[in-house]
């Protein structure tokens, strides 16, 4: 196990300095001038171009630019924003907890909304409930989430709801249920049909007839004996959408006026901010090959059939 | 001893599986019975039905799309199949109990092979944990379970095939049935671990005076242990008679079809395997007449046309039934010697991967 | 007793190299693939074992759809659409962009029956001429994706050695970074010259999203290759003196196909869903291209939605459904060639 | 955000409060001491406005938009206040800022004026101030601004003084000091109040930090706000006790919340949860769902609309780019060809007024009907001056920046072209704001037709609409407009010591623009805000910001 995670750990690494190299060239490349429009409609005066631009460092030959970031890097430095002349580590440290919660409400979603109708979905197969909700899901799966979030806002302001459910957020926990909910429904379908499918699967598995073969009812047989085999995709599945919701959420994050990690990069894009912009999206990537990391451990020990030696 | 004639008493057994393209009638009108320390083996192509036979015996038929819709299984006298769900589930173990083929697919993965057999006392019996555990130990030590203590917590993929189908007896004997099916127990081990298996359960039978029925495809397994053999083809028994007898004369061309085709010593080096031509039938498609016609040799145009023959007996004791027009001629049958192989055989075995399996 | 027990034996249906990384269902981007159960064989989807007897499973796959409604609706759909977009004037006679502000916001009624949008254009007109740029997107992308993913998967899975690792690493680095991210900084990266039509900003979006989902299609397809290399009839052919080229073309490749085009055509849903999305935030199509995206975006404000409704609400299920009768396509299919599915 | 960036495209000044009404008189000091003691008695009062991040420290000389300008105007006093109605320019520093000849100014401070921490504004202050601004070292953005201050030395053009003092700027005693201008400068005294000339406290010159950024996190000034907080969310400003000016603030906390998106403030303020938010988005104005959402219970509106310095322009390629517009009948075909007045009661619901010429009607000097018939829709003269000139060969594209929200308007303008005059029209936008600031700076090429022009007066001079942009080899000249009379004019009018005349000098230079035609004016702005049922007199300044003298709470 040891030996995996270290060789996993390893390989990361290219991975890692690939990542960044793109992403990094792509920043750093991009056309348009952060000071484009920085001054307004007047250009900015040259003393200020040139102090901005030695100050980030953007008067250097390209490549001499990316290896001085990744000589920070690994000191965990990730530089400074040439929008805001913070950190980026205080950027992203000041929107992280935002961005956590918004994933937290969605992968609750995930797993009270999507796991139970994907079960029932499942025990009850060729049913109404089953019909309802492949239809449901793939329907919520077809719908682009600025659409739902459009809809969904308009709806609770209709219903003037919006004193209970925020239309629009501001970093509490109230605020965040609606676009989390908005956020999550698209993992919600696919949680649903993972389980589903899986759920079918196993019940019609040899063990599930051999636990009514041992004089189990259904409860039992189905509720352990096919559940505890049904519900491991399903879970390293929400522990992945885990790792992929917490790099931010660009579109819902817009939507609902969400300051979290998705509306950093946004911001940064638009701004021509490339420190920030790398700095995000690598430590999203860590982020995703971690959370991939800890799921595929998490199958081995949930699956004792994968072995990770 | 007790009200009833024989331990197991099935009475024209009717299944159909209700599916999108139709209804097939998987079982038409299966009868047999087990008596107390019986082995009854149930011989039959794949799709036969002995297995769908076994299962509603069981109950534990996958419904739907299966529906058992006639017929009578009574287990010491009184009918299963009238009885409450929870009253069959609690008849599963303790008084029938059945091991299936694939004895990796058919324990669950994830949990330990020990947890599962002491599952049977905790279900049954609501027995704690660690007696639980003792008694799963000394199942494990009983079925020759090397180590059993230290393997109580292994996961059956980490079991060799025949150490698993161990295991699967362990845990059909666990609460001293009365019956055991053992569905195929050995097609797909090894032909040496095949023996040690038989052996271990005929052991075992004998030690919990149990009733077996086994289900197979492989004649040389029936043999050595069965006391009584019923064929099945395409949902019906064509054939019932104590072992000796079948051996001896096979009276139902079918069955006459099958000994033949397996290999014997006297078998002509270069010879060709005889084999039954064709493939069994489409259940949902079944031809008119008796359903073996096409691919008998004796048949007749009565074979071809109206009712299946009824099973019918054979002899005055009572023991011989088959299910032919013709049984008047296959009794002068003499199968045990090498007829010139007929146009429609032919030595394609390949069709049937499962029948592969017993050669 | 003679069996040998093996204290730690390895998952007796497959290659369990404990290496890989599990077919996670990928979730940022990519596919609506709904993913079976991530197989411990490491991403073999269950359909790619549909590849062994190619024959009887489309048969049979072919009765099982026969027979169900669902995959005439979606099949009805998916031409509707594929004929819409290449043929639009069959179905209006209306110039989507001529539009007049008198008759701006005007609601559905005989003659425009989705009503006029802000600019006085006709709703209708503009939905169906706005089916070509999503669903020109849609199939380019499914098929510079698979070519791109199947071709170098197939590399991959053929050659193995330094070969495999590099590429895997390669699609390990794109598949870490998320679909939608990796496109707007490509976007921004490679902005439209002025003077591009249509075809290239259809094109932009196309290598845009394929560059970032191509190693979907490598996974699947590298994996397909590896299972179906060591089958009998391979190494039959090779030991007929096949040579590797011909061996991968005609034995591994047409085998490991059918996993292929299902997940693309889920995957195409998926693709017209992030155009939309990007047209959305400004960065996809250009505003002299008619498309859905366009419309839902400017159709999209809460003000717009509470006073005229109609306007995102045409659009927006014209998206839709062509979504869904591209993924309802795949997973119908899908579930036909999954045996287990039945 | 449409208007953010509009704000974007101007340095913001802004104005601080008129104590109570525009009759107050210029020197009366009416002491609203009832709310000021009511701070240490009362319950805290407060609000909460619309935010966004800023991009710049918080400094005068280094803020040039709007999430910046406005925190940083509420805290600010400068010499001069603009009057929060008509933006006319009234002493509030300083006592008097007296000159004979245009050229040498003489400015007296208010005694006992308070920075934030106590000390007293003096002369110095001010002094050091500018010049720290203006010089290169400190790379301000704008430092420009100083430009017009003898000794600004600037040899090559950079807009910044390569010394680290200026010689015009003398200090005579502790509430005196002197300015003397390179060129004369007639109207100076509108300049003063904008930003860039706030004074710095001493605190301010202690900081050791690179570009004072220490400093600028809660900055200290002398106006009646003091900036408390500053972080990522919020920007929390507590009303200073010891304000000394005449325009204090009525509530005692003013707290900007940051937000990425103007529609998420317009709900908040629907739902109540912020008070006031100085962006409708342009959705919400469509059939004036915004007036019916904005309401109180007894049926008492919770919006308003205020005109703004903002103007919106189609800047015409230059020649250099785009020979085809070149003759003047192409560009009059172009401007005729197209009815603005239907573009705004459709496209923007009225929250934008056709354009008549090329300054804002707000500021001192406006004279309507600059563009004349040019700018009168006429689509048959349009059509013949289009064919004369020979029509336009390709598509003609009008260039917008696609996160500003313009796209809805240029569609509408080439939809109309397209009819009118049969050309082939087409709306290219850019990703962003700085794409197409870029496009046009560099000259690209490519930027063929018409590109999209926000412009928002830096202080309410018709002078700012001029100059800055018309003037040969201007700064924001983006056509490379360049004619010798207007040029001279605008001189003439720099130099003219009479307001007045100053005024008619830069009219008949406008009127130039109206015959030359280098860019088609498009509508003037006007700004809508919204508040909640919590406060009430809600007013906003000519440079779109809110009078926090004003807003009451209910």
């Amino acid at each position: 196990m040891g030996k995996y995670i270290v060789r996993r750990l390893l390989m990361m690494i290219p991975t890692f300095l690939g990542a960044t190299f793109i992403i990094f060239t792509l920043a750093f490349t991009m056309p348009g001038d952060p000071l484009a429009g920085r001054c307004g409609q007047k250009p900015c005066p040259q003393n200020y171009v040139d102090w901005f631009r030695s100050f980030y460092g953007l008067d250097k030959p390209f490549i001499v630019q990316y290896l001085v970031y990744l000589g920070h890097l690994f000191t965990g430095n990730l530089g400074i924003s040439n929008y805001t002349r913070n950190t980026v580590v205080h950027e992203l440290a000041i929107r992280y907890p935002t961005t956590l919660k918004l994933a937290l409400i969605a992968v609750l979603c995930e797993i009270i909304i999507g796991v139970t109708a994907g079960i029932v979905a499942g025990i009850r197969r060729g049913g109404f409930i089953d019909a309802l909700v492949t239809v449901s899901t793939l329907v919520v799966i077809a719908i682009p989430v600025f659409v739902l979030g459009g809809l969904s806002q308009f709806a609770i302001l209709k219903f003037n709801l919006n004193s209970i459910i925020p239309v629009t957020s501001n970093g509490s926990w109230r605020s965040l249920i609606l676009p989390g909910v908005v956020l999550g429904s698209l993992y919600v379908a696919y949680v649903a049909r993972l389980t589903r499918t899986n759920l079918v699967e196993n019940l019609r598995a040899d063990y599930v007839r051999t636990a009514y073969a041992k004089g189990m009812m259904p409860a039992r047989a189905i509720g352990l004996h096919a559940m505890r085999n049904s519900l491991i995709p399903s879970i390293t599945y929400v522990g992945a959408s885990l790792g992929a919701l917490m790099g931010g959420a660009i579109i819902t994050e817009r939507i609902f006026n969400i300051n979290g990690v998705g509306s950093l990069i946004y911001r940064s894009i638009n701004q021509r901010d490339g420190t920030t912009l790398v700095g995000a999206v690598l430590v999203i990537v860590v982020i995703y090959m971690v959370m991939t990391l800890v799921v595929d451990i998490l199958y081995g020990y949930l699956d004792p059939r994968i072995g990770h030696e | 001893m007790a009200d009833y004639d024989h331990l197991l008493d099935v009475r024209d057994l009717h299944v159909e599986f209700r599916m999108r393209t139709g209804i097939a009638k998987a079982i038409n009108g299966v009868s047999f019975y087990l008596d107390e320390k019986e082995t009854l083996a149930i011989l039959g192509e794949s799709g036969s039905g002995k297995s769908v036979t076994a299962q509603a015996i069981m109950g534990i038929l996958d419904s739907p799309p299966g529906f058992v819709t006639g017929g009578e299984v009574l287990f010491q006298g009184v009918d299963m199949l009238k009885m409450s769900r929870k009253q069959r589930a609690a008849m599963r173990g303790p008084k029938i109990s059945m091991i299936f083929q694939d004895a990796l697919s058919a324990l669950n993965p994830v949990f330990p092979v020990g947890w599962q057999i002491a599952e049977m006392f905790r279900i049954h019996h609501k027995t704690n944990s660690s007696d639980a555990m003792k008694a799963a130990i000394s199942l494990m030590e009983q079925v020759r379970i090397p180590a059993a203590r230290q393997r109580f917590k292994a996961y059956p993929h980490q079991f060799s095939g025949g150490m698993r189908q161990r295991i699967m007896i362990a845990m059909a004997i666990a609460l001293d049935p009365w019956i055991l099916i053992a569905d195929e127990p050995t097609t797909a081990l090894d032909v040496t671990v095949q023996a040690q298996i038989m052996a271990l359960l005929k052991e075992l039978q004998d030690e919990h005076d149990m009733g077996l029925i086994l289900i197979t495809h492989d004649l040389g397994v029936v043999a050595n242990v069965a006391d009584r053999i019923a064929v099945m083809y395409a949902g019906r028994l064509v054939e019932t008679a104590p072992v000796v007898d079948v051996y001896g004369q096979p009276r139902h061309p079918y069955t006459i079809g099958l000994l033949e085709s397996v290999p014997r010593l006297d078998t002509k080096l270069g010879g060709v395997l005889p084999a039954i031509g064709g493939l069994p039938p489409n259940l949902l498609a079944m031809p008119s007449g008796c359903p073996f016609n096409p691919r008998c040799r004796f048949a007749v145009d009565q074979c071809r046309q109206g009712t299946p023959p009824p099973l019918e007996s054979l002899d005055a004791k009572g023991t011989r039934f088959a299910a032919c027009w013709r049984v008047a001629d296959t009794a002068v049958v003499d199968w045990r010697v090498d007829e010139p192989v007929p146009d429609e055989r032919v030595d394609d075995m390949g069709v049937d991967d499962e029948i592969g399996g017993w050669l | 007793m003679s069996e040998p027990i093996d204290p730690v034996s390895s998952v007796p249906d497959g290659a369990q190299d404990g290496l890989k990384p599990l077919a996670m269902p990928s979730i940022t981007r990519r596919s609506l693939l709904l993913p079976k159960a991530p197989p411990p064989d490491g991403g073999v989807t269950s359909a790619g074992s549909a590849g062994e007897k190619p024959r009887s499973l489309g048969r049979d796959a072919w009765d099982e759809m026969r027979h169900r409604p669902m995959f005439w609706v979606a099949g009805a759909l998916v031409l509707l659409f594929l004929l819409i977009a290449v043929f639009p004037q069959l179905f209006t006679a209306k110039d989507p962009t001529a539009c007049s502000l008198d008759m701006s916001r005007l609601p559905p009624r005989p003659g425009a029956i989705f009503g006029n949008d802000f600019q006085g254009c006709d709703i209708y007109a503009r939905t169906i001429y706005g089916a070509r740029a999503s669903i020109l997107v849609g199939i380019f992308t499914a098929l510079l994706a698979a070519l791109l993913g199947g071709s170098l998967g197939t590399l991959a899975g053929y050659l193995g050695g330094w070969v495999d690792a590099v590429l895997a690493r390669l699609a390990d680095i794109f598949f870490s970074i998320p679909m939608l991210l990796g496109a707007i900084v490509f976007m921004a990266f490679m902005p439209l010259p002025p003077s591009a039509g249509m075809p290239q900003a259809v094109a932009r979006i196309v290598i845009v999203l394929a560059l970032f989902n191509w190693p979907n299609i490598f996974r699947l397809m590298r994996a397909s290759v590896m299972q179906v290399k060591p089958q009998e009839y391979v190494l039959a052919a090779r030991a007929l003196g096949a040579g590797p080229g011909r061996l991968a073309m005609s034995h591994i490749v047409p085998n490991a196909m059918t996993p292929l085009i299902v997940v693309s055509t889920i995957d195409l849903g998926g693709y017209i869903t992030t155009e939309a999305a990007l047209s959305f935030l400004g960065i996809g199509l250009p505003s002299t291209v008619v498309s859905w995206g366009r419309d839902i975006s400017n159709a999209s404000g809460l003000g717009l939605i509470r006073n005229a409704p109609f306007m995102l609400l045409f659009p927006a299920a014209a998206l839709c459904l062509a979504v869904l009768a591209f993924i309802l396509l795949g997973d119908i299919v899908r579930d036909a060639l999954d045996p287990k599915a039945r | 955000m449409k208007t953010t960036k509009v704000a974007v495209a101007g340095a913001l000044c802004a104005a601080f409060a008129l104590t109570l009404s525009a009759c107050s008189g210029n020197n009366t000091t009416t002491p609203s001491t009832d709310t000021g003691s009511t701070t240490a008695t009362a319950a805290a009062t407060s609000i909460t406005v619309r935010g966004c991040t800023p991009q710049n420290p918080l400094l005068g000389t280094d803020t040039s938009e709007v999430c910046g300008g406005n925190p940083l105007d509420a805290s600010e006093a400068k010499l001069v206040h603009y009057n929060t109605d008509n933006a006319a320019p009234e002493m509030d520093i300083a006592q008097s800022i007296d000159s004979t000849d245009a050229t040498n100014w003489t400015v007296k401070l208010n005694q006992g004026y308070k920075f934030q921490d106590g000390t007293e504004v003096k002369a110095k202050n001010f002094v050091d101030a500018w010049n720290w601004g203006a010089a290169c070292d400190n790379a301000q953005i704008n430092s420009y601004f100083f430009a017009m201050i003898d000794g600004f030395n600037d040899p090559t053009g950079d807009g910044c003084n390569t010394a680290a003092t200026m010689s015009g700027l003398t200090v005579v005693d502790d509430y005196t000091f002197t300015i003397k201008t390179n060129a004369p400068t007639s109207n100076l005294v509108v300049r003063l109040g904008y930003t860039a000339f706030a004074p710095q406290p001493d605190a301010f010159f202690a900081d050791t930090s690179q570009g004072k950024t220490d400093f600028a996190k809660t900055p200290i000034a002398a106006g009646p706000y003091q900036i408390v907080t500053n972080d990522d969310t919020q920007i929390v400003l507590k009303k200073f006790a010891d304000y000394s000016g005449k325009y204090p603030g009525s509530v005692d906390q003013v707290t900007f919340k940051i937000y990425n998106d103007t529609s998420a403030a317009y709900n908040d303020v629907v739902a109540n949860n912020l008070d006031l938010t100085d962006v409708i988005p342009s959705d919400q104005l469509v059939g004036d769902i915004w007036k019916t959402d904005l309401v109180n219970s007894d049926g008492s509106p919770r919006w308003g609309t205020a005109n703004t310095g903002v103007i919106q322009v189609l800047s015409f390629s230059p020649a250099s780019i785009d020979p085809q517009l070149a003759d003047i009948r192409m560009r009059q075909a172009i401007s005729m060809g197209f009815d603005r007045s239907a573009v705004t009661s459709t496209i923007f619901n009225n929250a934008r007024t056709p354009a008549t010429g090329w300054v804002s009607p707000v500021v001192d000097g406006y004279k309507a009907g600059a563009c004349g018939d040019n700018c009168t829709f006429n689509p048959q003269q349009a059509k013949t001056l289009y064919d004369a000139a020979g029509g336009y060969k390709g598509t003609f594209y009008i260039w917008v920046n696609g996160d500003g929200g313009h796209d809805p308007w240029a569609t509408a303008v080439c939809n109309q072209l397209k009819t009118n005059l049969g050309m082939d029209c087409a709306v290219k936008d850019t990703p962003d704001f700085a794409t197409l600031r870029q496009l046009i700076t560099s000259r690209d090429k490519s930027l063929t037709g018409m590109f999209r022009g926000g412009w928002q007066m830096d202080y309410p001079s018709i002078e700012n609409f001029l100059t800055p942009i018309y003037a040969t080899g201007a700064s924001s000249n983006d056509t490379d407009y360049s004619n010798p009379q207007f040029d001279s004019l605008l001189k003439q009018a720099a130099a003219a010591t009479d307001a007045s005349q100053a005024n008619s000098l830069y009219q008949q230079a406008e009127a130039i623009l109206g015959q030359d035609l280098p860019t088609m004016p498009l509508w003037y702005q006007n700004s809508q805000f919204g508040f909640s049922t919590k406060v009430k007199s809600v007013k906003m300044t000519p440079f779109s910001t809110f009078d926090f003298s004003s807003v009451v709470l209910n």
